[in-house]
């Protein structure tokens, strides 16, 4: 077996070191009942790396890989050109096979990547300060409603209709057993996004809104004036973005007013992967509310000799300290993808970022101006970021369904998010980024034609 | 050389990404071997055009950002070597032993990584519709199968993103499932020597933690257990094999008691690789239990994440497993079962109906770890999986055995230990502590152990090898160990320094905490890049 | 801790690779997220049988082995540990400027590695169908094509495996082109400064190696040239930009000489990398030149090769170059011209015979390079490339004239240098030596320069930092080589014991000579492997 | 540009300091009419990653990989299964990114790997020392006849006619230059290697014999009877084998009385690379001829403090010492190929390429028996190790191209490696690897038959 390093020698020897006769001897405490005395039943024996490999290529192909078609999907997830070298430094042993960085002195790369990190993922949001990574976007957004409530000791939360409904899900499901009552909705087609409405559900018992921005339909909510009435009412915003590479063209949430942010970094460096594992990225504007922050956090310090060094700081707050008081039951991070994101925005940096969301607004402008020749579709969006939703007249997810058959994947149908609701199904999610030809364009804007004639 | 921060030499204008137009090879090139002919291409780039530049109106409205991020680039030879430079600082398994008791450090296959590589799982998207990722929902539920198959249960939760996800996830099917009986208990009882994270999930919750006291032995006190249950307890949360390296003997006994008093029993699972292949905790009454992908079935820990942590379920709890999953019907197809038809869905094809608590997180869980995870299994096979555990077990005897006579083991006497061993600073000279035998144990050339963890052991020491060790390496580890030991013993006063020979002397960690400074706070040298502060030397 | 040999830890009967049969998951496994039904399979391996298990009886005659090999085999854990362990003993292009005058040490882009890792282009065999591989002769025409246009000459031999190989294709060509013409010459000419392939090729291809004297400027010594060409000289091999780091400025009327003599033209390329985009050696009178991919389009050097050379070659040269080779026709087709049939696709296509000197290797050259350099090259396209050629030699000057004040610099007066700045010992401490000063600035945490080479100026330190470093990167490197200077002129004694800080102190070359041992001479341990013999410590 | 470093701000600081006001000043001595004024014609401008990438995987797509079709070419490079982690290794920047290991302390990675792969490759061959690796097997076979030259001062070479045809070729292309005397022949269609035949044309003007092992039809010659021959002749045996995987099946070159053997490394962890790099090995029996070999060469010394370590030695041989009289003009090795085959050799061991060969073997008799049913399709060999010479009576040349339209890579056809030899014309070449399956060796049968029917 080619990852046991054991031989048989080896296992006489040490079993005879042991005092053991066999390594049966060493399961005694195993109650006789439940021992099983052959190898498990079903699973077949061990096989070469070769089988392996081939059986699971087979799997693979099975899919449609994005490369492999015009594609169109985003609502939270999005595909963009990941330089090849963030693979090839993520495959670092040191970095790929390394722990937790518990022992800082022999950590140091992956804390000073992950102070590098911190500061990046604060800038891009506008805040002061961001921890080491969460689960993924959706998780973040329910740890910032939890943050929220431990903050104004409040227990309600509104959420805006226009959430992506995975992440609406997973904190109405986490506020059953929390007690937290939500207020949500399912998004309008409107061109804009209804602020007003969500501003007057807003009351003095509310401990946050959420936002999305750029919001589930692809629009830019104005999120100052979300900030103002929220803060006027003794509650926090929270938030979401989900596309990081808009930050590159629109204001931060930060800059206008937002007091924790909170997101989903797949977008930068760690590629779509069916869904995972992905990167949440979680900051405050305010350095007062670092200890109410759930998550790692990597700090700056000095080492005996007064060289500048990194450790895991405020862990006071975690699990591995406080147990049941802790501010979440966190316990990883996301480190390897937070190392991607890092990699991958270094390599941009504030100009590659800035040309990269250009070229995706650009293309998406294209798009949408395209797509709106098509006879019968029509575009919802006064504003958009490289994301907006069209309506095209009759079912989307079965037109999408239909698409695919063709080797186009047109976009994510609002019905697929939203089932059920009836008068969301004839809405189109269409996301463009660099990946996007003006030919891919061309060639989605035709088999729509054809599918809606 | 100090490796400075991106800060210190990115500038705002440097990038290591270009944008120009895609390459314009009409005709492709020509020429030959012996000849200069044949058709070129001479057409320029066209660095992107702002929308207005194409005719087009910026869609941004008045949110088009004005202000600088500060963000600093580093063009592709600066990045690569920042990084490799950055990754010799750390310690990982490619480079040697990595000793962390419950934590589990074992061999990465590369297999692994270069078939979650493959475009079919790495390119696709999380909403495409079904039938074009029907490979990627089969890799969901052959893996999902494995699990229950190993561990003897009913349903699995695939969707949890790491163990403590995963014991949330566990707790939520609990508080379900007594809810749906409506049957409010407000008690979860823990052994003091549990991780963190179960105190932390029960709490998260909903529920009030009690302690559950220990015996001698370091295994929950099966009498005490039982004296405590009753009508206000939902369950209890046992670490089996627990955090002490021991079998819980009484396992069974256990979850009938809890079962009679009408609670639920969840089993941390964080221990599971010690007996793969030859204990099914299904077959000791636990109602749930979370997998960690990274400890057990080998996919990396990355410095810290991604986790997996998928729960498998009882017949019990089962029905109330988070959305979405996927399940294989009668006729071989895999079906991916979300919010929408979770109940048509269920009572169609399997007779019930779903009670789901909802949704853990956006999409379907940790794809690129499953992917691995399954090629593990399948790669080790029922023989495999099982010699795994055994050589776990037979590598953790032997280091046990191998210093016993030296360090303080507690639980020496309570029989064989499982994948770990646990020792205590009981001996050490006045004045040395844990602390200092592990940073000693760095200037040795090896990670430490797991320190001051259980809380039940003093000065506490947990050292788990993995099967992935080889004889000759457990050798050297215990000499090395044995020397540091020596001198906590002897009252080395030079281990109060240590480490001595790392990247970093002693970090002060009081400091980080007192004046926390989480973010790189100056301003990017504007036009160029700041020039290194510290030089030479090494 | 110290690595051992693979013989020191490997046994023989230990091996990192299974063998099984292939996985027999018909139907694949059942079961889904909330059940655990589904067909699963429960076939056993068979372990590779021995053709006479298969009933099939041996077919190695009397030939089957009877020995042991004595190859140590080591589990995959091993492997990897082993071979991370070693890498960290390398410095490396990743880690550091590597400032290695004359081989050109630039970053080596990743897009590069992906590339070459296609399957259709890392999983093709050289023989298939030549249908199946048209993709692959066209990377191969689109480079040569590339080649040609950059180089400005006429046709390209793309099979030589290395610079050395290149300019034997070079020579090769110039005596079959004066063999045709019936005129046998047996002098080549070589500058003193040129690289030791030079003078070994030329003795390789039958001719008599003669000196070329050089100005003291460190250029060739156009009146002396001159005088000694004749009919008794087939050509001349010159370098330029040359190992002085100087470019040739008598390059077209050196050409224009010996041409008039009857002679051909070979420039050594390695160097292309300061004038590409720049300067044309086609326009120079250039015969033939290799090119070393390595060197100027960035394929990896990997510790020492693979290689790759191709020669890019004059109309005069052109129909004699070396099969096999590739050539898009008018109708955009690519073909593959092997010996079969080199003489009447030439007549059909390109209107002549070719008059190929025969193969110089097996298959079409290396594949693996090709794909990488054409990805470089079409990276960085015109615009790019001639970038490239500028910053390496504004790097180089800025070397050269951060330095010169405190290092002798020979040639500093003959104008600006290219893509390297040479300095020599003049000035150092009696007893201090080049060699003393390259090993001190290891101490630096730097790659020395080349040392000795060229080896007309004494104690010749060669630096060539290449396009990749940034200004941040040369200034540290100036200050670290400033300080190692400054010692060398004081006296800094502990110079001659340097390094002090490296993973081995200084190497003892002359007993190496003097009783080679090349190959491992123990016997592997049986049944299990020896235990380390160094432990502890770092 | 994403490789450059150097800002615009950077340049004129530089510039500055080096005292010429713009770059043209750099190029003074190149003369004006050869100063290129404009970015060089004809190539386009600088691309992006993705851009790049694209146009790659475009062309790569043009080729049928091996991997999608059964296949049966060999005929000097195999395809086998190569370890991932063979692959994670040789892309570790410390080892793809180094150069020659001039600088020993800081090169021991390298060295001590180069000192490995000689004792592998050395007791593979049942000799006493391989060098540090050649170009690849052609080239190392050449090297071979030229080392044997300079050792018995004789210029008669004699080739086996069942030695490769490229290789063939490549020695009487440089014994056009240096004049050796080139003696060889193409095989005959018969089941045993000429042998006999062979050594009456041996006598004491011959320099060395060179033969092959397996030899191109896939027969294994008996070697001992060869070198017994040319030692009495004074000649020496070069044996060549270009498939290390046939020696863990078959005696070694060395103990049979080889003097010199070389080969082709890539069938071990290099793959197949549309034919390169490959990896060239190079050995001698005696080591007293270690002074006469070519390439370079690492040995094991002790620092200044007494420990182990390895450095490149006996350079007084090389090029850049002995300039016009060294052994070779050789300059480069195959540094990262012979890395791969080092790593993937300790992967496997002695009991894995014992069981690699086994496995090969096993397949190739299924292969020769199951062709040999199909009707007009016999097969030639005595005996092979895991390649063989079927006669299908037709011209194979056609047949091969005619399958390779239906998807299968059925072997080298005779008529492609020795064009013009009617005799040879219904050869086919088939090799059989761990990667065949049963299932591919049926499609080959079948697919034969179809086609000769």
């Amino acid at each position: 077996m080619r990852y046991l390093p054991l031989t048989d020698a080896d296992r006489g020897a040490m079993l005879e070191k042991v005092g053991a006769s066999s390594i049966d001897d060493l399961f005694v405490d195993v109650p006789e009942e439940a021992r099983l005395t052959g190898p498990i039943h079903g699973l077949p024996m061990h096989a070469s790396e070769m089988a392996v490999e081939k059986h699971m290529r087979r799997l693979s192909k099975k899919n449609l890989a994005a490369a492999d078609a015009p594609f169109f999907l985003g609502a939270g997830a999005y595909r963009h050109h990941v330089p090849a070298s963030v693979d090839h430094i993520i495959q670092r042993g040191e970095f790929l096979t390394a722990y937790t960085p518990y022992q800082p002195e022999i950590a140091q790369g992956t804390l000073q990547m992950l102070f590098e990190f911190q500061s990046q993922v604060a800038r891009l949001y506008g805040c002061a300060v961001a921890n080491a990574s969460m689960y993924d976007g959706s998780t973040a957004c329910w740890e910032a409603v939890a943050m929220a409530a431990r903050i104004t000791k409040r227990d309600r939360v509104v959420l805006s209709g226009a959430l992506h409904p995975h992440y609406a899900e997973v904190v109405r499901t986490m506020a059953k057993f929390t007690e937290d009552a939500i207020a949500g909705a399912e998004p309008a087609l409107q061109s804009a996004p209804d602020n007003q409405g969500l501003i007057a559900r807003i009351d003095d018992k509310t401990s946050c809104v959420v936002v999305q921005y750029p919001d589930i339909l692809g629009r830019l909510p104005n999120l100052q004036e979300i900030a103002d009435a929220a803060h006027e009412k003794g509650a926090l915003l929270v938030v979401l973005n989900t596309e990081p590479v808009a930050l590159g063209a629109v204001k931060s949430p930060g800059e206008q007013g937002a007091d924790i942010v909170v997101g989903e970094g797949q977008a930068i460096g760690v590629g779509l992967q069916f869904g995972g594992p992905y990167l949440g990225l979680f900051a405050v504007r305010d350095p007062k509310h670092v200890r109410q922050m759930p998550g790692r956090l990597c700090g700056e310090t000095v080492d005996a000799e007064g060289k500048r060094g990194f450790v895991l700081t405020l862990s006071t707050r975690e699990q591995h300290i406080r147990r049941e008081k802790a501010t979440s039951n966190i316990c990883t991070n996301s480190g390897l993808c937070a190392l991607a994101f890092s990699v991958h925005m270094t390599l941009l940096g504030e100009k590659g970022l800035r040309a990269l969301a250009a070229e995706n607004h650009r293309l998406a402008c294209i798009a949408a101006d395209r797509l709106a020749k098509v006879p019968g579709v029509s575009v919802l969006n006064d504003n958009f970021f490289n994301e907006f939703t069209v309506r095209i007249g009759q079912d989307a997810r079965a037109v999408v369904r239909k698409l695919a058959e063709d080797g186009v994947l047109a976009g994510v149908s609002l019905g697929r998010l939203f089932p059920g609701n009836d008068a969301l199904a004839d809405g189109l999610l269409v996301a463009v980024t660099e990946t996007t030809t003006e030919e891919d364009i061309e060639t989605l804007a035709s088999a729509l034609e054809g599918a809606l004639s | 050389l100090e490796e400075p921060l991106i800060f210190e030499i990115g500038g705002p204008d440097t990038t290591g990404v270009d944008f120009a137009s895609p390459l314009p090879f009409r005709g492709g090139a020509g020429g030959g071997a012996c000849n200069d002919r044949g058709a070129s291409s001479d057409d320029s780039p066209h660095p992107n055009p702002s929308p207005e530049e194409e005719g087009l109106s910026s869609r941004l409205g008045d949110l088009a950002r004005s202000e600088p991020i500060g963000l600093p680039g580093l063009t592709e030879p600066e990045t690569v070597r920042h990084y490799t430079r950055l990754s010799r600082q750390n310690y990982a398994i490619d480079l040697g032993l990595f000793p962390l008791g419950s934590c589990t450090m074992k061999h990465n296959p590369r297999l692994n990584e270069k078939v979650a590589r493959m475009p079919g799982f790495a390119d696709v998207h999380p909403l495409q519709p079904v039938d074009t990722v029907r490979g990627a929902l089969e890799v969901v539920n052959e893996l999902a199968h494995w699990l229950i198959t190993l561990t003897g249960m009913h349903g699995v939760a695939m969707s949890p993103k790491a163990g403590a996800h995963g014991e949330l996830c566990g707790i939520l099917c609990i508080r379900a499932a007594l809810e749906a009986k409506g049957d409010a208990r407000e008690v979860i009882l823990v052994p003091e020597s549990a991780h963190g994270t179960n105190p932390a999930t029960a709490a998260f919750a909903g529920y009030r933690v009690e302690d559950i006291p220990a015996t001698s032995e370091g295994r929950v006190d099966l009498e005490a257990l039982k004296a405590r249950l009753g009508p206000d307890v939902a369950g209890v949360m046992i670490t089996n094999p627990n955090t002490c390296g021991l079998f819980e003997r009484d396992m069974k006994a256990i979850s009938d008691a809890v079962h009679a008093a009408g609670g639920y029993v969840y089993c941390d699972g964080a221990n599971f690789n010690a007996i793969v292949g030859r204990v099914r905790p299904g077959d000791l009454g636990v109602d749930a239990m979370h997998i960690n992908l990274h400890k057990t079935f080998s996919t990396p820990h990355g410095g810290g994440g991604p986790g997996s942590g998928p729960v498998v379920l009882s017949e019990a709890l089962s029905p109330f497993a988070p959305l979405p999953y996927t399940a294989r019907t009668a006729d071989g197809v895999v079906h991916l079962v979300e919010e929408e038809d979770a109940d048509s869905f269920s009572e169609e094809h399997f007779g019930g109906k779903m009670q789901s608590f909802g949704r853990m997180t956006a999409f379907h869980g940790q794809m690129g770890m499953f992917t691995r995870a399954l090629t593990y299994i399948l790669s080790h096979g029922a023989d495999g999986l099982r010699q795994v555990a055994e050589d776990a077990v037979l590598n953790a005897n032997y280091v046990l055995r191998s210093l016993e006579d030296l360090l303080h083991a507690p639980f020496a006497h309570s029989g064989p230990c499982m994948h770990e061993a646990l020792f205590g600073d009981k001996g050490f000279a006045e004045g040395l502590s844990t602390l200092d035998l592990a940073k000693a144990l760095i200037d040795e050339g090896y990670h430490p152990m797991t320190m001051y963890f259980p809380l039940v052991v003093h000065g506490a020491m947990l050292v788990e090898p993995t099967e992935t060790e080889s004889k000759a390496a457990l050798d050297q580890f215990i000499m090395a160990l044995r020397s540091v030991a020596e001198r906590a013993i002897a009252g080395d006063e030079s281990m109060k320094s240590a480490p001595h020979y790392a990247p970093r002397r002693r970090l002060d960690e009081t400091q980080a905490a007192r004046k926390p400074l989480l973010a790189w706070q100056g301003e990017l040298a504007p036009g160029g890049r700041a020039v290194r502060s510290e030089v030479g030397g090494r």
